[in-house]
């Protein structure tokens, strides 16, 4: 089972990928690497269960923190630099 | 406190860096830095002179006794790089208040000081460390510090150059790490000798072929031997010329040491024919590396890109000996290891000298500075001469030792004799120039006679008699030098 | 007896999380702007967080491990929908309109 | 079931890579490499490296991309499309692969047991961690203990780092540059803020059992170090610069590090003092185990404070750097 | 050929395919901070192989667990050399990149040709 939903998450972190690398719009790259950050805590842990050793779980907390800093600090970022934005998206 | 000396000898520069920063006030941090430098060099001769008696340091780190912990070694030829690293850093550091102070913010010396211990002990680091990777981890300080120092040159041309020496001082740094991976992969363990004996035993030699292909390239990226000395010439030419004499007297030789030291002790035993592979791959790259940069500093307009590309067809040299695999080969690199120290950090100090009073280094902007700065193009004098190997001067002896170790080269030795006299030949005009400038030109403004102040000129002139001294009374580097040649051949045949 | 329910529980819980991630994946591939796709990614954020953390407690039972589970949901609870909040935010402020029928007109 | 993880990540850890490299837009770059940061770290998990897991994503995937987006915030963003020496770097990337393949072959495989790299050295620190330390985390064995030396270097390779560039950015930048510190882009969203006050504390907290719970799971000075320095991070984006920089001063900042890697060696010099080699712990107390832990567990402290310290000079130099608007 | 052995070269290859492509960013970008990222994936890479050679069949992170009898652990001692490495890899960031902040300052541009012509 844990399998099923491991591999379940994997999709969807390819999914955000295809999503990161598509864009279109920055916003959309942000939104992908944030849900591809939590998809890995979510991996993370629930492989934790699946090698039997659940004393890793501390790391899915600290993926968790390090992902929010991440995106607050990209969108800091951006929000200092509007006007530049734009170019983002061209890609 | 005898037994302690190698962990010393990298703690003592190391821990007073953090402490550096604290002292903000006006010339303490000079102060202090000096002290912890010349406290270093004092631990330096120590080690050497009682290994010049024979004997060598061993010292294990935290008490783990090797393979399990870190272990330090010191013998003959750690003993030479340290005096040099550990002098070169006292040296310049004590010499260079005035010039310091005019290229560095008051209130950012405490931060330059503190690098510049850094940077010191981490190459003191490497020369006392007997672990593979504990070589990479100082290799790292020392690179940091370094590219902090030479960013702290006055010109914007710096940035550009200390980013490219980052660059390639990481790739080299990497390629160092790759490799050593593999041999850790194919031999469970770190430490050097341990690995020489376990190679021995590895089945699959590729992993290893390929291992010493990435260290050698790595440590010839830090080196600067030729071609990958690119980042060399601008990165010592745009840094502070405090900083260029201690850099250019200890830093690339500090990764030729280890170099030597991976060849001849880990790989140079366990490879068939390794000793003419080594030459093969060595030799070309050497010789091509002492024409060309000497044909290129014959026509460099700056005299410290000038001698930049003289250290790298210096660096040539070493290479050259090193690549003979002989008794004899292995002394005159050693020798000239020490001696090239010796005059080009002269030299570096007499034009730190002169550009108390030029701005502009480019030679013809320094036509005529005898008449005013007599005893600093003195002392530039003496030391070129060594760089060329004029008889009398340091240089001659390990010139001398080379061609007599070229003469037993075989079919080729006359070729590899006459391509040392040529370049010889080349250093005279290059150094010439320099010469001619000072004494014979015209001056372009006629400056009343100023000397350079007098800490810098006295560091100068010892360094400068040091040149002539070490050509008189060899004795003592060439008995270091040639129990490092013994120590690195036995484990070749 | 309980255990076995507790198991199928869970295993369902799990499951159902397992769905939600991919539909939700699916949806911030496929939807057609980004707004419609920061929906899409919120849902795996929340809904399927819940119920695989909640399936994985249920297998834990009352341990250490459940704790810190209970911890991380917690906290991904907190962060996730701020993360999406100050998104969506930054682009509304950014002059990117959410409207009904626009596909990518950022392209 | 693994090896399939694995396989996977690894793909995806190659397409972000390349995705990396063709993206014109730096932007992108660098959050692409916060993406390739994470799978990192959790293909190191995959292969039981769970120390080195948690240190990638905190420094790699977390500090590593704050640090790149305040130097962007100063700097262009997008990238000329021109470039140079393409053909030199094909040949040299060429030879370099057929190199690494040539070495392949007689690599060892994935997870031999038999493999040269785990009979030496590796089963002696498996064996001996217990009887001379007696906690469980033998990555922390050999870190603070075994092979404590490295990681003395390595506290002052952050040291270095960390003076380096508040030497090089210690210049004053030219004319023409504004700063308003109080111009934080998340300043004024309420409900980040009231999330983010709720979590500091908790984070740092966070950081604090991961530091002195390094003896017995993943976990150690470096990590504790990197996240609570990301926690300060955390407040500096929501509070803004200004309240960061209050709340803990680059003096006291200096101080940690200082104090971190001054710490470190005097534990050293002391077990130097009291008749042992430098770093050799066991003569702290006197029961050789019980100085072990002691010393592991100061020196841990040290490393702590020094790189929470390094890091966090180390983002307000450029954060609090005046940019150009 | 179990699956255990494919993955075992597989990571090797991977190791050699990322490591080439950071060092031909290095190489042949001419922007600066490009540069800079693509020595990160370049010295990733490097911990990618290391991390690769610690792992055994059946083995666990080398963290022992009371009163589990007969586990296998992987080798902790590429861990700890890679901890090491990632910690020496950010300082070398963070120092170009304060690096090239200056040169953006003092030059107004960070692509490399721009540089070169300016002087």
């Amino acid at each position: 089972m844990y399998v099923v939903v491991s591999l379940a998450i994997l999709i969807t972190m390819v999914l955000a990928l295809v999503r990161a690398l598509r864009g279109p719009t920055v916003y959309d790259r942000v939104l992908a690497v944030n849900m591809f950050g939590t998809k890995t805590v979510l991996l993370l842990s629930v492989i934790a269960f699946l090698f039997g050793r659940p004393d890793f779980l501390d790391l899915a907390l600290a993926y968790a923190l390090i992902n929010l800093v991440g995106v607050l600090a990209v969108l800091e970022f951006i929000q200092t630099k509007p006007q530049k934005m734009d170019a983002a998206d061209h890609d | 406190m005898t037994p302690h000396l190698p962990a010393l000898q990298v703690i003592v520069p190391m821990l007073c860096a953090p402490l550096i920063v604290l002292l903000k006030p006006r010339g303490l941090a000079w102060a202090g830095a000096s002290a912890a430098a010349l406290l270093s060099f004092a631990i330096a001769l120590n080690m050497a002179l009682a290994i010049a008696g024979g004997g060598t340091f061993g010292y294990d780190m935290g008490g783990w006794a090797a393979p399990y912990g870190i272990e330090l070694w010191v013998g003959p030829f750690s003993a030479l790089v340290l005096l040099i690293v550990t002098g070169a850093g006292a040296a310049a550091m004590l010499a260079g208040r005035a010039s310091v102070d005019r290229q560095i913010d008051v209130e950012r010396q405490p931060l330059f000081y503190s690098a510049w211990l850094l940077a010191l002990a981490g190459l003191a680091g490497i020369a006392v460390s007997a672990d593979a990777f504990n070589i990479f981890v100082f290799m790292e300080i020392s690179s940091l510090a370094s590219y902090v120092l030479i960013a702290g040159g006055p010109d914007r041309r710096a940035l550009p150059a200390v980013f490219k020496y980052l660059i390639m001082g990481t790739i080299g740094a990497t390629f160092y790490l790759i490799g050593i991976g593999l041999v850790y992969m194919m031999t469970g363990t770190l430490n050097l000798a341990d690995m020489e004996t376990r190679i021995g035993n590895v089945v699959d030699i590729n992993p290893i072929l390929v291992a010493a292909g990435f260290i050698t390239i790595g440590l010839a990226l830090k080196a600067a031997v030729f071609p990958l000395h690119v980042w060399l010439p601008n990165a010592y030419t745009q840094a502070p010329h405090m900083v260029t004499v201690f850099l250019a007297a200890c830093a690339t030789k500090v990764a030729i040491y280890v170099l030597i030291r991976f060849d001849f002790f880990v790989f140079q035993a366990n490879f068939e024919n390794h000793q003419l592979q080594f030459s093969l791959f060595l030799m070309p790259l050497a010789l091509a590396g002492i024409l060309v940069a000497s044909a290129v500093a014959m026509f460099e307009g700056h005299i410290k890109r000038l001698l930049a590309m003289s250290s790298v067809a210096q660096i040539g040299y070493i290479m050259l000996g090193a690549s003979f695999v002989s008794q004899s080969g292995l002394t005159a690199s050693a020798v000239h290891l020490f001696n090239h120290a010796l005059a080009k950090g002269g030299l570096f100090l007499a034009i730190a000298g002169l550009a108390c009073h030029y701005r502009d280094l480019r030679l013809d902007q320094l036509a005529g500075a005898a008449r005013s700065m007599p005893l600093t193009s003195a002392a530039i004098v003496i030391c070129g001469f060594s760089l060329v190997g004029i008889p009398g001067t340091a240089g001659f002896i390990s010139k001398w030792l080379l061609i007599d170790a070229a003469m037993d080269q075989g079919r080729f030795a006359w070729l590899l004799v006459a391509i040392i006299l040529i370049s010889s030949l080349m250093a005279l005009a290059y150094v010439w120039r320099i010469i001619e400038t000072l004494y014979l030109k015209p001056a372009v403004a006629a400056l009343a006679p100023r000397e350079a102040p007098w800490p810098l000129l006295a560091v100068t002139w010892l360094v400068a008699l040091a040149n002539i001294g070490f050509g008189l009374f060899p004795q003592f580097p060439l008995a270091l030098s040639e129990a490092a040649a013994k120590l690195l051949l036995m484990h070749t045949l | 007896m309980i255990d076995t329910a507790v198991d199928i529980l869970s295993w369902m819980l799990l499951f159902l999380g397992g769905a939600f991630v991919i539909i939700g994946g699916l949806g911030a591939l496929r939807l057609p702007n980004f707004y419609t796709r920061l929906h899409a990614a919120s849902l795996t954020e929340t809904m399927a967080t819940i119920l695989i953390f909640a399936g994985m407690i249920l297998q834990a039972g009352l341990s250490l491990a459940a704790l810190k589970l209970a911890a991380i949901m917690l906290f991904l609870l907190l962060t996730a929908p701020t993360a999406s909040y100050a998104l969506a935010n930054a682009a509304l402020q950014s002059g990117m309109r959410p409207e009904a029928r626009n596909r990518d007109e950022t392209l | 079931m693994i090896i399939l993880f694995g396989l996977f990540l690894l793909s995806l850890l190659v397409i972000t890579a390349l995705a990396i490299v063709r993206t014109e837009n730096l932007f992108v770059a660098v959050m692409l490499t916060s993406i390739f940061s994470l799978l990192m770290a959790a293909n190191f998990f995959v292969l039981d490296a769970a120390d080195v897991a948690l240190t990638e994503a905190a420094v790699g995937a977390g500090i590593t991309t704050v640090i790149f987006l305040s130097a962007l915030a100063l700097t262009a963003e997008s990238e000329k499309t021109v470039q140079t020496g393409k053909r030199m770097a094909l040949v040299v990337v060429a030879v370099l692969a057929t190199l690494i393949i040539y070495a392949t072959f007689d690599k060892p495989r994935l997870g031999d047991p038999e493999a040269p790299v785990h009979q030496h050295l590796a089963p002696w620190y498996l064996e001996n961690t217990p009887v001379y330390m007696d906690f469980p985390n033998v990555v922390t064995a050999i870190l603070g203990s075994f092979r404590g030396y490295d990681t003395l270097g390595e506290v002052f390779v952050v040291f270095a780092a960390c003076i380096g560039v508040l030497f090089i950015l210690g210049v004053k930048p030219p004319e023409g540059r504004i700063y308003d510190p109080h111009a934080s882009g998340l300043r004024h969203h309420l409900i980040p803020q009231v999330v983010g006050r709720l979590l500091i504390p908790f984070v740092v907290l966070f950081g604090l059992y991961v530091q002195f719970h390094g003896e017995y799971g993943p976990g150690g000075g470096f990590q504790a170090g990197a996240l609570i320095a990301s926690g300060v991070i955390l407040y500096a984006l929501l509070e803004g610069e200004a309240a960061a920089l209050r709340a803990l001063p680059q003096p006291v900042l200096m101080g940690l590090v200082i104090g971190g890697a001054c710490l470190y060696g005097a534990v050293g010099l002391l077990c130097m003092l009291l008749g042992g080699n430098f770093l050799e712990y066991s003569v702290l107390s006197s029961n050789t185990v019980s100085g072990q832990q002691l010393g592991i567990l100061l020196i841990e402290a040290g490393v702590g404070m020094a790189v929470c310290g390094a890091l966090l000079s180390i983002f307000h130099a450029f954060a609090a750097r005046p940019r150009r608007l | 050929m179990n699956l255990l052995e494919l993955l075992g070269y597989f990571n090797y290859w991977v190791f050699a395919i990322v490591l080439t492509v950071g060092l031909y960013t290095v190489i042949a970008k001419v922007n600066l901070v490009k540069k800079l990222i693509g020595l990160s994936i370049f010295q990733s890479a490097v911990f990618l192989m290391y991390i690769t050679m610690d792992k055994v069949e059946g083995g666990t992170a080398p963290i022992i667990q009371k009163g589990v009898e007969n586990q296998v652990f992987s080798n902790p001692l590429p861990q700890v050399l890679i901890l090491t490495a990632i910690v020496v890899g950010v300082s070398t960031l963070a120092l170009g990149l304060a690096i090239v902040v200056r040169i953006f300052e003092a030059y107004g541009t960070i692509e490399e040709d721009e540089i070169l012509d300016a002087d």
